[in-house]
């Protein structure tokens, strides 16, 4: 069912844990499937992410995309790590199956969610974020059954 | 562990290797259409027949109120469309559970849009249906009362002799899926009054694509599949005779074996869940404790999500499932668990495992092994946990 | 002969040796469900994949649009009823022919108990559709037509692709009944503009049990058997993994063989068709002489019954039937013998030898030496042949 970058991922999830006192800290819920995901960053006086761990509380996918997405912006410059879409992410893991799709918008609500705390608590203003949703609600709506 | 555990029997099981071996010669030999004329055909029509008087045995019913179908889902289907279409004019209101398989409650969401009402009658924190709601629920219009024998996820037997009393005494037709309690159970549907009931060939180590639906005599039929005269005109489509003859040896060994093998499943049964209950914390049992199917056992894991768990217990060998078989591609909990009362987050961290007669206590320690490990590397990685810990310190 | 001359392939066909062997490990060893999650059972959704796969490309259709069924009938029956419901607000007219299988005709009369209307278009004396009577039927309200693509009696193939066109020239939906069709003609649903087709496993030598229905994608769905989300959420049940197999394996020998076992079946049918013409007296061949299955023969023989026909042959080895197969249990004569105009004693002296490309020419000498003598021994005891000798003495 999943590649073998997102078995890896899920098996030897990256960066999993906490950050005492984080720059940052986001969680975000999953309406659709009721999973959750927090995010921690660790970001220094030149923007920069340091450092990044991830909770989930999710399926294979979630947890994988999590670890993945924590890789894709550790080192990176803030503005960097906001451009960082769910689809990068599925590609970096090349590719989830299609009911996964939404999980992986889970790790990009995370990390935005994290970097809005982080604008909040130093009082920036990061042009291109946005406030984040409590819940991520699914973009491509699937194909509904019919009975 | 090398070999590989297999505890996922609700979902299907093994055929049989004498199961197969009965079937073979139906495939390249005795391969006749039993509707046709010649000698060569009718020993197969004989071969229907003796399958037909096996299953009929196993029930106390007789071989004319058995008709043969291509499946369990397919069993349920006719049994509430076929009393619909067939009693329309008594009444239009049917009472089922809100736990049932979706094979029913689909079935009558269907029949929900096409004029038919139906009370889904709600069951305790064991999953026992509620027999006051049941009662309550029945209107001058109610024509069946659908209630499964006993579910496939949190494995709890219903009260089926009350059921059938209180349709039998208000004149209701009553229908059970025993797709999983056929074999399990002792089932007969005269003490039980039953009038129709449906089961599934592969749950009892017997072929797919094979089930039955009893149906009493007397009750009123219509046809799900039309067509030539096969099952006396009330089922068409050229008879499946190979898995026909398979079913009935699988019914036959498992009428053998009842007793030793039902027995030996619940002492394994027991064995797991007082293990990983004293084993693990913040972990619950779902469903009834003793009233349950002998096979059958479902956790909830708390903080923690059932795909995680499978995927990891599937890296160990371990083959379990996480909600019937039939959803586990959807991302929605399980109706069961959130109609015994679960709480979504809860619902998620279930943990079917549904064992047969030839697991060992070794294996079974292997598995709870590996469900602590893999529990507890979850939760160190939740931030459900996470909150939980932090809240109580 | 010692050996068994089965001539009756129409109604069913041995399961190839190498369909069996295919099937096999799906049984004891790789059993699991293709809906769980774990790896042992992601290699049976693969094969249920492979097969979908080999399926579509034998009708130059996607996989997607290749739903399995339990068979043939259920295949019709689900065509039909689901496009009654799903373009009921369209319209409430189907259109079919006189001659369909009873898994067509007796849906169509379940529909027409149900608020449909359906224009039953009648044949030549070939059994081929008459194409302007079936123009003339289209109303404004008519939603579908189905016409088989060939028959199962007389083996005539119909004007598919004219049927086709004028369905879409008028945009209404095309269904064919192509259970005796598949894998003996050529068939590419977007040629023909087709949008649904039935087929059955166990007439092509795969296994009995499975069927499939192809809905072209944009046709609107409704299900036949509600329940889990198996085929897409189209057909509920637990997919019957070595029957799907076994058909895939089956479709994938029939497409290999095409071209050299449907000529060599051509040849046999027409040395057999020839010869009976030519030494029986008083003699027809039902259906049309060139437009007809590769398999098929169907003769009427005057002044004779069916069934003492077919128990003599049976009592010599040979195999055959008289009318479809689901039938030969009924006393009325083919409503297809009717519908080409033959009168009631001679639609009920016919006989039907569908064979395979494994027949011999010795073989079918020896049907035709039984056939004459058994003809003449029936005739020599008939009070109609009595009658018509002093009539024309
Ligand atoms: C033309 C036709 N349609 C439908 C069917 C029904 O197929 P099955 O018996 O596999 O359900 C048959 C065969 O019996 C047939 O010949
Ligand atoms: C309780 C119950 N009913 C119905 C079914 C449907 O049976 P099948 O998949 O054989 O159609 C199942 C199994 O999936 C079941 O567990
Ligand atoms: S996070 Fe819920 S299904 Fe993936
Ligand atoms: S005389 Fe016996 S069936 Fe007609």
């Amino acid at each position: 069912m999943y590649s073998e970058k997102v078995m890896d991922h899920f098996t030897n999830p990256r960066n999993v844990g906490e950050i005492e006192n984080a720059s940052g800290v986001g969680t975000v819920g999953n309406a659709k499937c009721g999973d959750i995901m927090r995010i921690f960053l660790d970001i220094d006086d030149n923007g920069i992410i340091n450092d990044v761990k991830f909770k989930t509380f999710g399926c294979g996918a979630a947890v994988a995309t999590s670890s993945m997405a924590t890789e894709l912006v550790k080192g990176k410059k803030v503005e960097e790590a906001l451009k960082i879409t769910n689809k990068a992410v599925m590609d970096a893991l090349d590719g989830l199956p299609p009911v996964k799709v939404h999980c992986s918008l889970l790790a990009e609500e995370a990390i935005h969610a994290a970097l809005w705390d982080y604008a909040e608590k130093n009082n920036l203003k990061i042009e291109g974020l946005k406030k984040p949703k409590s819940d991520i609600n699914e973009e491509e709506e699937e194909i509904k059954e019919e009975y | 562990m090398d070999k590989k555990i297999y505890l996922d029997n609700a979902a299907t099981t093994a055929t049989r290797p004498e199961v197969v071996e009965a079937m073979l010669p139906y495939f390249t030999e005795k391969f006749g259409n039993p509707s046709s004329i010649y000698e060569f055909a009718s020993q197969n029509k004989k071969a229907v027949t003796d399958a037909r008087e096996i299953i009929a045995k196993s029930l106390g019913a007789n071989a004319a109120e058995i008709y043969f179908t291509g499946g369990g889902s397919e069993s349920d289907n006719w049994a509430l469309k076929a009393t619909a279409e067939a009693y329309k004019e008594k009444g239009n209101h049917i009472i089922t559970s809100k736990i049932e398989h979706h094979a029913i409650l689909h079935t009558c969401e269907y029949l929900e849009k096409n004029g038919f009402e139906v009370t889904y009658v709600g069951v305790d924190e064991n999953g026992v249906l509620k027999l006051d709601e049941l009662k309550a629920a029945i209107r001058p219009t109610t024509i069946l009362i659908s209630v499964m024998f006993a579910n496939n996820e949190i494995g709890t037997i219903q009260p089926i002799k009350e059921i059938g009393e209180i349709a039998k005494q208000n004149n209701i037709l009553f229908h059970t899926d025993a797709v999983q309690a056929y074999m399990q159970l002792d089932i007969n549907v005269d003490d039980l009054n039953i009038d129709m009931l449906s089961a599934s060939g592969h749950k009892i180590n017997g072929p797919k694509g094979i089930g039955f639906l009893y149906i009493r005599k007397g009750v009123k039929i219509r046809s799900l599949i039309h067509g030539g005269a096969q099952e006396r005109s009330r089922r068409a489509g050229t008879e499946n005779v190979p898995a026909i003859v398979g079913y009935g040896k699988a019914v036959e060994i498992a009428m053998d074996t009842f007793k030793e093998r039902t027995e030996k499943e619940i002492e394994l049964r027991n064995y797991l869940i007082e293990r990983v209950l004293a084993e693990v914390p913040y972990t619950r049992l779902n469903g009834h404790r003793t009233k349950r199917l002998p096979n059958n056992s479902n956790f909830s894991f708390q903080f923690i999500e059932g795909e995680s768990l499978l995927i990891m217990l599937d890296m160990k060998n371990i083959c379990g499932s996480s909600g019937s078989a039939c959803t586990s591609g959807s991302l929605d909990p399980s109706h069961v668990l959130l109609a015994i009362g679960l709480p979504h987050e809860i619902a998620h961290g279930s943990l079917r495992l549904t064992l047969n007669e030839d697991i060992t206590k070794e294996e079974l320690d292997y598995v709870v092994t590996n469900v602590k490990e893999i529990v507890d590397k979850l939760r160190s990685m939740s931030p459900l946990y996470e909150d939980y810990v932090k809240g109580i310190n």
